[in-house]
């Protein structure tokens, strides 16, 4: 049976007291949904307004400070521009695509988020294939990406797509591998036993060199994932003025903006998750207060999307074939070595455990 | 080499040739169109003269003679050079190009081309660079007109 | 071998560069380089030999140095001044005189390369520091340097 | 990163794509048009033209004294070297004898905005490359020489400080003080641009055999400035035709043999360190004596040809006036720089990548009103 008590059955158990079970776990599924597409829709929100801000020390700036204090509505305004901003669109571009394009993009970040282990008890969907689902949720986001530039009927943004084709089809490999390499430890694929597992040392500590490796390999892929600077070849204003979202505005560019955001928070949580030990405290300080849970896990997260972002801001573009070297020539065999390192280490019970 | 030995060098190869130091820091060499891409590739391949920069390549509206100057300079003797070429056709001036000599004279004759109006013959892309494909007359000519657009103080 | 000597000096180069950009992160609170520009309006000072736009100085008795010589008119390359004149007659020496009616500076035409100012023998102009030029209607721009009813100090002819 | 052509079945097609005119790559008005086969470029054709604005047809109507703040327009990022060069060229056919002072205080500033230029290229060229951040501390330090140029000049950028004769008034008497504190800031921040950038293993991949550009092809196009000296070509305008107080100073010029992207980078960083070391010697024995010399209100050059050509911090400019004696120039010509250097992108950037597009654009620093005029 499940250790932690996910979010999804509480709300049903108390739904099931007023209604028939049917209803209630149906009721119960969209309450969750609503409830997490808010929390994140302004999550995502608050996300572009660190990395306004981070950019802005970074670059000797003072970042967003009009719109309330600090700045701390400035992208709520931004929001609420595009929304009330016209919808353009290409004339001979394919309509149906085009429109659907975002939305692919969007939910299938959002859908990321179901299965991550917030605490112990927040967890909307604690499926025993956890990682799979994650790595396979989030190779869909690219099929929007790649019908958003196809559709658009603009070259710029074609050639973006193509592009980020190549990119995530590569990364997807070593994002899949180095997690591969740390489920070689867990044994399971399951969120919650993952961060059971940790309770004897979170798993980058259990692993040490291999772990460590393997979280640099996966850092690297996870960015080149979420098209982000310095494998940003999928945008590249410099090159591409806008890349794939070039004919995009409104409401609809919004969401290609959003999803960045939410996948740069869903490659941090996972990293989170698997190498950090999620929720768990450091030594177990707060034991005694598991709600503090969702605390560190949002620290943790928060941290790797700082490193992200740090280095989004100092490093230069790559080529394109130069990023698809960095995959075949150095990452990959790195990660297949590195697999069959963990799996001697776990084999001859080399790991660290508290 | 000095202006003398050039000039003694030069006008052994080519006859009919103008030299003149007056009124410049150069040596001016005049030449007739016809003896123009002779005289360059001379000028460009013989060791001795070895001008292998061409740095300024202007056109000028010396009414009536529409002509191009060429500024030249060797990087290996530091001497320089000034050749010009004059034809009195208004209508359909035609001139050689040099830019099987010098690469940098493509982008410079296609401005000539869109400012004066001379033709080079063998240019590899001879179109309007700056101005529309149908602009009309030659803007830099001193007989163009544009009432709208031209200031006269 | 030089494949992990690569990815090692690789490695190497890109945390030197983080910790340029990390330095500065960590100092951002007093190093920002970048002005709150419509709120700093009481303290920003430009320098006194900053070119605005040029105004013609006038003393308490309404009085300007321009003699309407037009040697600005001439030197502007943009014809951005024209002096509108007219002769009278000097009271006190009963001869016949040039003044200028209208010292017409047009902004909008300006390109602010100070030949008039440079030109003027008699510091009728000047510079001003003023940095906010834009107006919401184009004649706006078109402005009268000589105040009305201002007339020639005396003793600038000469 | 060589690309092996790819023998196969599949048919491919070549597309035309139109990079610009409003493109952050080009950094202003330039249109290309790219033949893309793929990622890799075919060809490059620039068209050019749409902020042209007949610069040598207006001289012909000006005053020589007019004439000097119209290439404050041209190369903006250099125009106090533009100034000095028509003023130079005005002043040699008037055989004017330029006081000592006017002649350094004149190097400085052409060394002041020969830093600020490359300031503002550094930034822009990690901009182009993908780093935004080194925008910002590019600017940071190129603001301080457009403070030094407010205070003395009056403006930060169009100048127009340089008169026939010399110059339009004495320095401020912050000049040299404000002078020294860029030189001892900027001695600290430069070595930072290093560590940030020109190390970075993704940015000498971006450039490193990128783009080259081989010695003679560099003497046809016309290459000059950094673009030539990266390619082994000395074509120091400084050192072989020396002006103002350039034969006084010592300074080195920086060459190097590579020829591509990342020698052309390394040029520019090292012209940055010569252009302080001539400062140094400068600023602190400037001569006293006139700011300049009376000039007739209304300057008649002689009749004539005259030619001045000058190093501004994109290459060699050339000035060409043809003067009948009257008040105004016949036919004036300006040989810009970035003419000569757009002319050889064609031949650098085919055969590479988008991205190698941009990267060698951004080492040939174009300023297109400089292409325009």
């Amino acid at each position: 049976m499940n250790i932690s008590l996910s979010i999804t059955e509480t709300i049903q158990d108390w739904l099931i007291t007023m209604m028939p079970e049917g209803v209630a776990s149906i009721l119960a599924m969209t309450l969750v949904a609503l409830i997490y597409l808010a929390i994140f829709a302004v999550a995502g929100l608050y996300l572009v307004l660190l990395e306004r801000k981070v950019a802005a020390w970074f670059q000797l700036r003072i970042g967003p400070n009009r719109v309330g204090y600090w700045g701390l509505f400035q992208t709520m305004a931004d929001a609420l521009k595009l929304v009330s901003k016209e919808l353009t669109g290409t004339v001979k571009a394919d309509k149906f695509l085009y429109n659907l394009a975002p939305y692919f993009v969007i939910i299938s970040s959002l859908m990321a988020l179901a299965v991550f282990p917030f605490t112990q008890e927040f967890q909307a969907f604690d499926i025993n294939i956890g990682i799979f689902f994650l790595i396979a949720i989030s190779s869909i986001g690219v099929i929007g990406i790649l019908l958003g530039g196809w559709s658009s009927n603009n070259k710029f943004a074609l050639i973006g797509a193509m592009r980020s084709g190549v990119q995530t089809i590569s990364y997807e490999l070593s994002v899949g591998l180095s997690l591969l390499t740390m489920i070689v430890i867990t044994g399971t694929l399951q969120l919650s036993e993952i961060v059971e597992v940790q309770k004897h040392g979170w798993l980058i500590l259990q692993g040490h060199v291999p772990a460590i490796i393997a979280f640099m390999v996966y850092m690297i892929a996870g960015t080149a994932e979420t098209n982000r600077a310095p494998f940003d070849m999928v945008e590249a204003e410099s090159e591409l003025g806008a890349g794939f979202h070039t004919e995009y505005s409104g409401m609809k560019f919004a969401y290609f903006f959003l999803a960045e955001f939410i996948n740069m928070f869903i490659i941090a949580a996972i990293a989170t998750t698997v190498f950090f030990g999620a929720w768990l405290s450091p030594f177990g300080i707060t034991e005694s207060l598991p709600w503090l849970g969702i605390f560190w896990f949002l620290g943790k997260t928060l941290l790797l999307v700082f490193l992200m972002m740090w280095f989004r801001w100092t490093f230069p573009r790559l080529r394109v074939d130069q990023l698809l070297t960095l995959e075949w020539k150095y990452l990959l065999p790195i990660n297949l070595v590195n697999i069959v390192i963990m799996a001697i280490i776990v084999w001859l019970n080399l790991t660290i455990k508290f | 080499m000095t202006n003398e030995a050039l000039q003694s060098l030069i006008s052994s190869w080519i006859p009919d040739l103008e030299f003149s130091e007056e009124e410049s820091q150069f040596l001016n060499i005049t030449v007739t169109p016809e003896h123009l891409h002779q005289l360059m590739k001379d000028l460009k391949t013989n060791k001795e003269t070895s001008f292998d920069y061409l740095f300024c390549l202007s056109g000028v509206d010396w009414q009536p003679e529409l002509g191009v100057v060429y500024h030249l300079e060797s990087t290996t003797h530091r001497h320089m050079l000034v050749v010009k070429v004059k034809t009195a056709d208004r209508e359909n001036p035609t001139i050689d190009s040099v830019c099987d000599i010098w690469k940098t004279a493509e982008f410079h004759e296609r401005e000539v081309f869109d400012f004066f109006g001379i033709t080079f013959n063998n240019h590899p892309n001879l179109k309007r660079l700056f101005l529309t494909e149908e602009w009309e007359g030659f803007p830099l000519r001193k007989d163009y007109e544009d009432e709208i657009n031209m200031v006269i103080k | 071998m030089s494949y992990f000597s690569d990815i090692y000096n690789g490695i190497k180069t890109l945390l030197t560069g983080m910790s340029v950009t990390g330095k500065y992160f960590l100092t951002s609170r007093k190093g920002a380089i970048t002005q709150q520009y419509p709120d700093n309006r009481d303290t920003l000072k430009m320098f006194e030999r900053f070119r605005g736009e040029v105004v013609m100085p006038h003393d308490e008795n309404n009085e300007h140095q321009c003699t309407g010589c037009q040697k600005c008119e001439l030197a502007c390359p943009n014809g951005s001044i024209e002096i509108i004149w007219d002769r009278g007659i000097d009271e006190a020496t009963g001869k016949k005189k040039k003044f200028i009616d209208k010292h017409v500076y047009h902004l909008g035409l300006c390109t602010m390369c100070g030949l008039c100012i440079e030109a003027c023998p008699t510091d009728a102009i000047v510079w001003a520091q003023n940095y906010e030029n834009s107006t919401y209607d184009r004649t706006q721009l078109t402005k009268v340097l000589n105040r009305p009813g201002s007339k020639v100090k005396a003793g600038v002819e000469d | 990163m060589e690309t092996t052509a790819v023998k196969s079945n599949f048919k491919s097609e070549e597309y035309f794509i139109n990079m610009g005119p409003q493109h952050p790559a080009t950094h202003g008005v330039l249109r290309l048009l790219l033949t893309i086969d793929g990622e890799i470029i075919k060809k490059v054709e620039p068209d050019l033209g749409y902020i042209h604005r007949s610069i040598e047809k207006m001289c012909e109507r000006d005053s020589y004294q007019q004439i000097v703040h119209l290439t404050d327009r041209m190369d903006y990022l250099s125009s106090h070297i533009n100034n000095e060069a028509v003023c130079l060229t005005v002043e040699n056919a008037l055989q004017l004898e330029i006081p000592d002072r006017v002649q350094v205080i004149r190097t400085i500033l052409s060394e002041l905005t020969r830093i600020a230029s490359h300031c503002l290229w550094w930034g822009v060229m990690g901009m182009d490359v993908g780093a935004l951040t080194t925008y910002f501390y590019g600017f940071r330090d190129r603001e301080m020489i457009n403070d030094i140029f407010e205070e003395t000049c009056g403006a930060r950028l169009t100048m127009n400080y340089n008169i026939p004769g010399g110059l339009m008034f004495d320095i401020h008497p912050n000049f040299v003080k404000r002078t020294k504190e860029f030189i001892t800031h900027f001695k600290t921040k430069l070595p930072e641009y290093d560590t940030l950038l020109t190390g970075n293993i993704i940015f000498q991949k971006r450039t490193k055999g990128v783009g080259i550009l081989s010695k003679e092809d560099a003497i046809s196009f016309g290459a000059s400035g950094p673009v030539g000296r990266a390619s082994g070509y000395s074509c120091d305008v400084r050192k072989h035709h020396p002006y103002s107080a350039y034969d006084r100073v010592t300074f080195n010029e920086a060459l190097k043999t590579e020829g591509d992207t990342f020698a052309r980078y390394q040029v520019r960083i090292q012209e940055m360190w010569e252009s302080m070391a001539i400062i140094e010697q400068l600023i602190d024995n400037i001569p006293e004596g006139e700011h300049k010399v009376a000039t007739n209100a209304v300057i008649k050059l002689p009749k004539g040809e005259f030619y001045q050509k000058v190093e501004t911090a994109r290459g060699e400019l050339g000035v060409y006036i043809i003067s009948t004696g009257t008040k105004n120039p016949y036919r004036v010509k300006f040989r810009s720089p970035g003419f000569s250097n757009l002319s050889l992108l064609n031949h650098i950037a085919v055969g590479g990548k988008i991205g190698d597009l941009v990267a060698s654009m951004a080492t040939l620093d174009l300023v297109i009103p400089d292409i325009d005029r």
